[in-house]
C-alpha cells in the first residue's frame, strides 16, 4: 500500500465529524476531496444510512461487493452521493464470505431493489427483506444453475472453455495468451 | 367496353409508374435536403420487385392476405373514380364524398391485416393511425363542405369544369383556406412527418407494417405508390384545376398536354409535403390531435362558412 | 279481423301463449311464429297498398275510437320492426331463458307495431306504453338499476308526450292525426306551440336516445337478453325516430311558417340536427373508450341514430329520405351487430374486451357476419351503411350547413375508430386458454344473423330497391333512380354495381400479383416480432384493456363532465328536499297540520275568498 | 407458372440495389452504421435503408459482439426474415470473441449458430471497411454465391445441434416463460387494485 496522503478538506473533516457524532459506531475518513470513506459494521447498516440519509446524502449510486478471499470476507461498497454537500462518500462493510446476509436498505433508498439483485447475483449475497431476489437479472438461467459468479474462487476460464467449447490452445500457468 | 379496359388499364399503369416515380422523388428530395446523394429514381421499383421475388412469405391468416388485396384494390377502385385530365373511366361517378371514403378505407384494409397478425406493435400503430385519422377527419371534412358548398355540386369532373371558367379553387378566398387545411391533412395522409406517429420506425417498428414481408410488402408498396398518385391527382383536380387542355386541335396532343399539366401540380403538391416532411421531427398522438383540431379546423371551418354564404 | 290488428296483435298473442304454456320448445315455437305472422302480413299487404296507397282501420273501444293506418311510410318501419323483430326473436330461441323473456319482448314488439300504425294521438300513447313497459320489463331482469334508471327516463318522457297530448286535445278536441294537424295549423298560439314542439322533443328524444337524454341508453341496452337488444336497438329505438317524423306531420308546417328557417333548414329542424350531430360526437367518442363489448355497440347506437336526427332536422324531402334511409341500415347491421355480441357472449360467457381474443379462428361464421356488419356500420361501398351516409351527407352539405356537415364527417371516423378496437380485441391476437374450445354460433343465431346481413349487402348494391319505396312516401322523384342499382341527386351521382365491379377487378389484379409471387407459410399467432424476444401463449400481449388511452387522455376534460352524473345528482337532490319535507312538514304531528289548515285558510281569507 | 428464372439477372440486380437492413445493433459496432447511413458516406445511394422490422429486411448486420442472451434474439430474428438474407459481421468479436475471448457470455464464433456471408476484420471496423464489405455481399449476391440461407437450411442439424448445446434443449419456449411468473404476479396485483 502506497503511503497514504492525508487530505486536508476541512469542510469534508465538518461532515464526517457530524455524521459520527451522530453514529459513534462507525469508523470515517477522509480520503480526499470529495471523496469520503465510512466503515460500519454489518449489522448497523441500516441505521447509518438512515441517518446519512436524513444529513444530506441524498442519492444512492451503486452498490458494489469485493471479494477478499484471503480474509474470508465480502466487503460491500455503498456510494452515496449528496447534493447539499456536494460530495460523495464510500460506506463500506464486511461480511463474513459463507454466511453474506444483510439487511436490505431498500425502504431508505428505493434504487437499492436494482443494486441488490445485482450483488446478489453475482457475489451472492443475501439481502434480507428484498421481495425481488430471486427474479431473473442478467444471467442467462443455464448460467445460474451452473453457479457462475463474480466470487474469486469460481473457475470463470475453464467454465468458459466447457461452454463455448473452446480448443484447448492456451495454457493456464502462462502469463500471457496468444490466440 | 374494349375503350373503357384499355383506358382503365392506361389509367392503372401510368398511376403506379408515376406512383413509384414520386416515391422515389420524395426519397431523392429528401436525401438532397440532407445534402446525401440519394438512392436513384427508380428505387422504389427495384425494392418492389425485390419484395415480390422473396422466396419465402409468411401469412397469419386469411384476413391477412385478405386485407393487403383489399387495400390495393380499394385503391385502384379510388383511382378509377378520380379523373385523369380528359381520361376517365368512372369520372361521372367521381363524387366527392366516395372518393374521401374510398381513399381512406385501403388504410382499413391494412389495419385489418396488420391486426390479424397479433403483434402488439401492429396494434399500437393501428391505435395510433386510427387517432391521426380522426384527427385529420375535422379538417378535411370542412374542406370538403367548402369545396361542395362552393360549386354546389359534388362531382369531382364538374368541379374541374367549372374552374376552367372560373378559375382555380385556390384563388377563392374560401377555398385557398380549404386547401391550406387540405394541405395540411395530405401530410397526415401520406404519412410523412411531423404525422407519421402511426409508423415511427424507430419505437414501435414501423407500427402496422411490422409484420409484412415478402409479397405482402410488395403489394403494399404498390398501393402506396397508387395512393400518392390518387392523393396528389385529387388534390390537383379540385383545388388546382385540374388538367384540361383544349390548345391543341388534336385531341391526343390535348390529353397528353393534360396530363403533363396534372403532373406538374402533382409534383408541386408533392414537394410541399417532402419539404415539410424533411424538416419537421415527429409529433406525438396527441400533439398531432391537438394541432388538427385547432388551427387546420379553424382554418377549414372559416373556408366552410365562407363559401356558404 | 282485420289485417292490421292482426299484425298489431300477432306478437302479444304469441308471447302470452309461449308465457302461458312455458314448455321448452312450444314456447320458442310461437314466439317466432307471433313475429313471423305480422312479416308475412306485411309482405302480403304491399302490393295492396301499392294499389289504394292507404289501408285504415278503426274499432271503438271504451268510448274512444281508435284508427290504424297502413301508408307507404309506416309500411316501411312496420318492415324494419317486421325484419329485425323476426331476426331478433329467431336468436332468441338459442339465448332466452324463460317464458317471461318471450313474453315481455314480443310485448313491446306489439308495441312497436301498434306505435307505427296508430293513426292517432290516443292510440300512438297507449302502444307506446306497452312498449316501455316490456322493455323495461326486460331489462329489470338482469339489472335494477339499469331498469330503473331506464324507467325513469321513460317516465319523463312519457308525461311529456301525456302534456303534449293533452295540450292538443284540449286544442283539437280530437287525436285522429289529420284533426291534429289542422287543428294545429290554424289554431295553435305561439307559446303554446313552443312548449308542444319541446315536451315532443323530449318524448322522442328520450326513446331515441338523443343527447343528453341518452344516459339510459349505454345501461338498458348492456343489460339485457343481447338477442332481444337487436330488436330494443333496432326497432324500439326507430319509435322514437319516427316519433320525429310525427313532429314534422303534424305541428311542422306551422312551426316552419311560425319560427321560421335557418338557411333552408327550418330553425326547429335545426335544433333537432345539432343535438343530433352532439348525439353523434358524444356517444362516437364515448363507444370508442368502452371496455365492455356492450357497452361499446350501445354508444355506437346512439351515435348511429344522431345521423338519422341530423338528416331529420335538416328538413328537406331529400334529407328526411336520407334519414329512413339511414334508419333502415342501421336496423339491419345494429340488429347485426347485437346478435354477434348475442353470440359471443352465448359461447364465451364473457362480455370485456380484457377476457377476448383470437375468435376469428374459432368462430369464421361469426366473423365473416361481424365483417359485413363493421363494412357497412364503417360505411364502406358497396354496403348499406355507406348509401345512406352518403346521403345524409349529399343532403346536409347540399343545403349550405357546414358545421353539420363537419359533424357528420367526424363521426365517420369515430366510427371507424371504436369498431377497429372492437375487432382487435375480439377477433384478433393472442386468444387466452380458457377460449380455446369455443365453438361457432348455433343454428338459430347464425340464421338470425344471415337474415340481417343478406340485405346489408343487397341494399347497398342496389339502393334503388329502397329509394323506390321511399319515394313513394313523398309521392315523388326525390332521389332518381335510374337503374336499380344507380342514384341521382342531380349533384351527386352514386352506383352500386360499378363500384362493387372494380372493386373486384381491383382485387382481381392485386391478386394476380399475389399468386404470382413464392407460396405463403401460415405461422402460428406466437412467429411475431417482438424485438426479437419469443412469445409465448401464456402470458398474452394483446392490447385489450384502454386501446385508447391517449385519446381518454386528451378527452380528459370532457370526460368529467358527465349527464349521467347531473341527473344522478338531480335525483339525489329531489331525495334530500322530500326527506327534509317529511322531517319538518309532513312530520305526521297533528297539531302542525291543524296549523298549516289554519294558514291556509289565513291566507285564503287575506286573498278575499 | 411462369419461369421465373429468365429474370433472374433483374431481380438479382434488384436484390443487390436494394438491401434492406435490419436495425439491431449490436456491441459497439451499432456506431458506425450513424455515419454511414448519413450525408458522411452515404449507403442509400446503394438503395440500402435501414428497417426496423425483419420480415421485410434482408441484410442482418451483427455491428460487434454477440451475448447468449442477444444470440438468442439474433437467432429468432434471423429466422422471421424471408429468404433470400444475408449476414454481414463486423469486427472481431464475432469471428472469435475478440477481446471477450475469455468472458463468460460473449459468443465466440457466430457462423456456428447462423451463417455468415460477409466477416469484416477490425476492431472495430471504420465505415470504410464496412463500405467495402457491402460492396463484397453485393458481388457476391449478384453471382449467387452469397447462399447463407440456403447453408441455413441443409445444415439446420448442424446450427440447431450448436444452439441447443449453448442453450439448452427447448430454450424458446423456456426464455418466452422466464418472465411470465413475475408478469403474472404483477398482472394479479393490478388486478386487485
Amino acid at each position: 500500500m502506497a503511503e497514504e496522503v492525508k487530505a486536508s478538506w476541512s469542510k469534508g473533516e465538518e461532515i464526517v465529524r457530524m455524521l459520527l457524532e451522530k453514529a459513534p459506531y462507525a469508523e470515517g475518513t477522509v480520503r480526499r476531496e470529495r471523496r469520503l470513506e465510512f466503515k460500519v459494521p454489518a449489522d448497523r447498516i441500516v441505521d447509518f444510512l438512515r441517518t446519512a440519509k436524513a444529513n444530506g446524502f441524498e442519492l444512492l449510486l451503486q452498490i458494489t461487493a469485493v471479494d477478499w478471499l484471503k480474509e474470508g470476507e465480502i466487503e460491500l461498497v455503498y456510494q452515496l452521493f449528496s447534493i447539499s454537500h456536494g460530495t460523495h462518500a464510500m460506506v463500506k462493510t464486511r461480511l463474513p464470505r459463507d454466511e453474506a446476509r444483510i439487511s436490505t436498505v431498500m425502504d431508505i433508498y428505493p434504487v437499492a431493489e436494482t443494486y441488490e439483485r445485482d450483488a446478489h447475483e453475482f457475489f451472492k449475497v443475501t439481502f434480507e427483506g428484498n421481495p425481488k431476489l430471486e427474479m431473473p437479472w442478467i444471467l442467462e438461467d443455464e448460467d445460474r444453475e451452473v453457479g457462475v459468479s463474480h466470487r474469486k474462487d469460481f473457475d470463470m476460464l475453464g467454465y468458459v472453455k466447457r461452454k463455448y467449447k473452446l480448443l484447448d490452445r492456451f495454457d493456464e500457468d502462462k502469463e500471457n495468451y496468444v490466440i | 367496353m374494349i375503350e373503357t379496359a384499355l383506358k382503365a388499364l392506361f389509367i392503372l399503369l401510368y398511376a403506379t409508374f408515376v406512383g413509384f416515380m414520386f416515391m422515389g422523388i420524395i426519397r431523392i428530395v429528401t436525401a438532397r435536403i440532407h445534402r446525401r446523394v440519394g438512392p436513384p429514381i427508380y428505387q422504389p421499383i427495384l425494392d418492389t420487385i425485390k419484395l415480390l421475388s422473396k422466396k419465402s412469405n409468411i401469412t397469419h391468416g386469411l384476413i391477412y392476405d385478405f386485407g393487403i388485396l383489399y387495400a390495393v384494390g380499394a385503391t385502384i377502385l379510388a383511382v378509377m373514380f378520380i379523373p385523369l385530365g380528359s381520361i376517365g373511366v368512372l369520372r361521372a361517378y367521381g363524387d366527392l364524398i366516395l372518393i374521401t371514403f374510398l381513399l381512406e378505407i385501403p388504410m382499413l384494409g391494412i389495419m385489418f391485416a396488420a391486426m390479424s397478425s397479433g403483434n402488439p406493435y401492429a396494434g399500437i400503430g393501428a391505435q395510433r393511425a386510427l387517432l391521426t385519422l380522426l384527427a385529420i377527419q375535422v379538417p378535411l371534412g370542412f374542406a370538403i363542405v367548402a369545396l361542395a358548398e362552393f360549386y354546389g355540386t359534388f362531382s369531382t369532373y364538374e368541379i374541374v369544369m367549372a374552374q376552367q371558367t372560373m378559375g382555380w379553387s385556390i384563388f377563392h378566398f374560401p377555398l385557398l383556406l380549404a386547401a391550406i387545411a387540405y394541405d395540411l391533412v395530405l401530410q397526415a395522409m401520406f404519412g410523412k412527418e411531423p404525422f407519421d406517429i402511426m409508423i415511427a420506425p424507430g419505437e414501435i417498428s414501423l407500427g402496422p407494417m411490422v409484420e409484412f414481408g415478402g409479397k405482402h410488402m410488395g403489394l403494399l408498396q404498390i398501393q402506396h405508390a397508387i395512393a400518392l398518385f390518387a392523393e396528389t391527382l385529387f388534390f390537383a383536380n379540385i383545388f388546382l384545376g385540374g388538367g384540361v387542355v383544349t390548345a391543341f386541335s388534336s385531341s391526343i396532343l390535348n390529353t397528353i398536354a393534360g396530363l403533363a399539366v396534372l403532373l406538374v401540380k402533382q409534383v408541386a403538391v408533392l414537394l410541399i409535403a417532402t419539404f415539410m416532411g424533411a424538416i419537421f421531427p415527429r409529433f406525438t398522438i396527441d400533439q398531432a390531435a391537438k394541432f388538427y383540431w385547432k388551427w387546420p379546423t379553424i382554418i377549414a371551418a372559416l373556408g366552410a362558412v365562407l363559401a356558404s354564404l | 279481423m282485420n289485417e292490421l290488428l292482426i299484425i298489431i296483435f300477432a306478437p302479444l298473442l304469441g308471447g302470452v301463449l309461449a308465457w302461458a304454456l312455458n314448455v321448452r320448445g312450444i314456447r320458442e315455437l310461437l314466439g317466432v311464429a307471433g313475429a313471423a305472422v305480422p312479416l308475412a302480413y306485411l309482405v302480403k299487404l304491399y302490393s295492396e297498398l301499392d294499389a289504394s296507397g292507404q289501408l285504415s282501420h278503426s274499432i271503438d273501444f271504451a268510448g274512444f275510437t281508435f284508427s290504424f293506418s297502413l301508408t307507404h311510410l309506416t309500411w316501411v318501419f312496420a318492415m324494419i320492426a317486421g325484419v329485425v323483430g323476426l331476426a331478433s326473436t329467431i336468436a332468441m330461441v338459442s339465448t332466452s331463458r324463460d317464458g317471461y323473456e318471450w313474453l315481455f319482448a314480443l310485448m313491446s314488439l306489439t308495441g312497436a307495431y301498434g306505435v307505427f300504425l296508430s293513426f292517432d294521438l290516443l292510440g300512438f300513447f297507449i302502444f307506446w306504453e306497452l312498449m316501455t313497459v316490456g322493455s323495461f320489463m326486460m331489462v329489470l331482469k338482469y339489472s335494477r338499476s339499469a331498469g330503473l334508471k331506464y324507467f325513469v327516463l321513460s317516465v319523463v318522457g312519457a308525461f311529456a308526450m301525456f302534456l303534449a297530448i293533452a295540450k292538443i286535445y284540449a286544442l283539437s278536441g280530437s287525436f285522429a292525426f289529420p284533426d291534429v294537424a289542422n287543428a294545429v295549423y290554424y289554431a295553435m298560439g305561439r307559446g303554446d306551440l313552443a312548449l308542444v314542439f319541446g315536451l315532443f322533443l323530449v318524448a322522442f328524444g328520450v326513446k331515441a336516445g338523443m343527447f343528453p337524454l341518452h344516459v339510459w341508453a349505454p345501461d338498458a341496452y348492456s343489460e339485457t337478453n343481447q338477442s332481444y337488444t337487436a330488436m330494443f336497438s333496432g326497432v324500439l329505438s326507430k319509435t322514437g325516430v319516427y316519433g320525429f317524423i310525427l313532429i314534422y306531420m303534424l305541428i311542422g308546417y306551422r312551426l316552419m311558417v311560425e319560427f321560421g328557417a335557418f338557411r333552408s333548414a327550418p330553425k326547429f329542424g335545426y335544433i333537432i340536427a345539432f343535438l343530433g350531430g352532439l348525439t353523434i360526437i358524444v356517444g362516437g367518442l364515448l363507444a370508442a373508450l368502452q371496455e365492455d363489448i356492450r357497452k361499446l355497440f350501445a354508444y355506437s347506437s346512439i351515435s348511429q341514430i344522431g345521423y338519422i336526427l341530423v338528416a331529420f332536422g335538416v328538413g328537406t324531402s331529400l334529407s328526411i329520405e336520407a334519414g329512413i334511409y339511414h334508419a333502415i341500415s342501421h336496423a339491419l347491421f345494429k340488429g347485426l351487430f347485437f346478435l354477434i355480441v348475442a353470440t359471443i357472449i352465448y359461447r364465451t360467457g364473457k362480455t370485456t374486451f380484457a377476457d377476448m381474443g383470437g375468435l376469428a379462428e374459432k368462430m369464421p361464421f361469426t366473423f365473416a357476419m361481424a365483417f359485413v356488419a363493421i363494412l357497412s356500420l364503417a360505411g364502406i361501398p358497396p354496403m348499406a351503411g355507406f348509401v345512406s351516409k352518403w346521403l345524409i351527407f349529399e343532403a346536409v352539405i347540399s343545403q349550405n350547413l357546414p358545421i353539420l356537415g363537419g359533424m357528420v364527417f367526424f363521426g365517420s371516423a369515430i366510427g371507424f375508430v371504436y369498431l377497429i378496437r372492437f375487432t382487435y380485441a375480439v377477433w384478433f391476437g393472442q386468444r387466452p386458454t380458457d377460449l380455446d374450445d369455443t365453438k361457432d354460433a348455433p343454428l338459430p343465431l347464425a340464421v338470425a344473423m344471415a337474415i340481417l346481413a343478406i340485405p346489408n349487402i343487397v341494399f347497398g348494391i342496389a339502393p334503388g330497391l329502397v329509394v323506390k319505396e321511399l319515394n313513394k312516401i313523398f309521392g315523388g322523384e326525390i332521389v332518381t333512380s335510374p337503374t336499380l342499382w344507380e342514384l341521382n341527386l342531380g349533384f351527386g351521382r352514386y352506383n352500386g354495381l360499378l363500384i362493387l365491379v372494380w372493386l373486384i377487378v381491383g382485387l382481381l389484379i392485386a391478386a394476380v400479383i399475389y399468386f404470382l409471387g413464392a407460396p405463403v407459410r401460415k405461422v402460428p399467432v406466437t412467429d411475431t416480432y417482438q424485438s426479437g424476444n419469443p412469445v409465448t401463449m401464456e402470458y398474452n400481449l394483446t392490447i385489450r384493456r384502454n386501446f385508447f388511452l391517449p385519446l381518454k387522455e386528451a378527452l380528459a376534460f370532457w370526460l368529467r363532465i358527465s349527464f349521467d352524473k347531473l341527473y344522478r345528482d338531480i335525483g339525489a337532490w329531489v331525495e334530500d328536499f322530500a326527506e327534509v319535507m317529511r322531517n319538518y312538514v309532513y312530520n305526521g304531528n297533528v297539531q302542525s297540520y291543524a296549523w298549516y289548515l289554519a294558514l291556509i285558510l289565513l291566507i285564503l281569507a287575506m286573498w278575499g275568498v | 407458372m411462369v419461369d421465373w428464372r429468365l429474370y433472374e439477372p433483374l431481380i438479382n440486380f434488384a436484390r443487390k440495389r436494394s438491401m434492406w437492413i435490419v436495425a439491431f445493433c449490436t456491441g459497439c459496432g451499432g456506431i458506425e452504421m450513424p455515419p454511414l447511413m448519413t450525408s458522411r458516406y452515404d449507403l442509400e445511394r446503394f438503395g440500402m435503408m435501414p428497417n426496423p422490422a425483419p420480415r421485410m429486411a434482408d441484410l442482418f448486420l451483427i455491428t460487434g459482439y454477440v451475448t447468449p442472451k442477444t444470440l438468442k434474439r439474433i437467432i429468432i430474428t434471423y429466422e422471421m426474415q424471408p429468404d433470400p438474407k444475408y449476414v454481414l459481421a463486423h469486427g472481431s468479436c464475432p469471428l472469435n470473441g475478440g477481446i471477450y475471448w475469455d468472458a463468460y457470455n460473449a459468443i465466440k464464433h457466430l457462423d456456428k449458430y447462423i451463417p455468415v456471408d460477409v466477416a469484416i476484420a477490425g476492431c472495430m471496423p471504420r465505415p470504410e471497411a464496412v463500405m467495402d464489405g457491402i460492396k463484397k455481399i453485393m458481388d457476391l449476391i449478384e453471382t449467387g454465391k452469397a447462399d447463407g440461407w440456403k447453408r441455413y437450411k441443409e445444415n439446420y442439424e448442424y446450427y440447431k445441434k450448436n444452439q441447443d448445446e449453448l442453450f439448452g434443449e427447448g430454450w424458446r419456449e423456456k426464455t418466452a416463460r422466464r418472465w411470465i411468473p413475475w408478469l403474472m404476479g404483477r398482472e394479479k396485483k393490478r388486478e386487485e387494485e
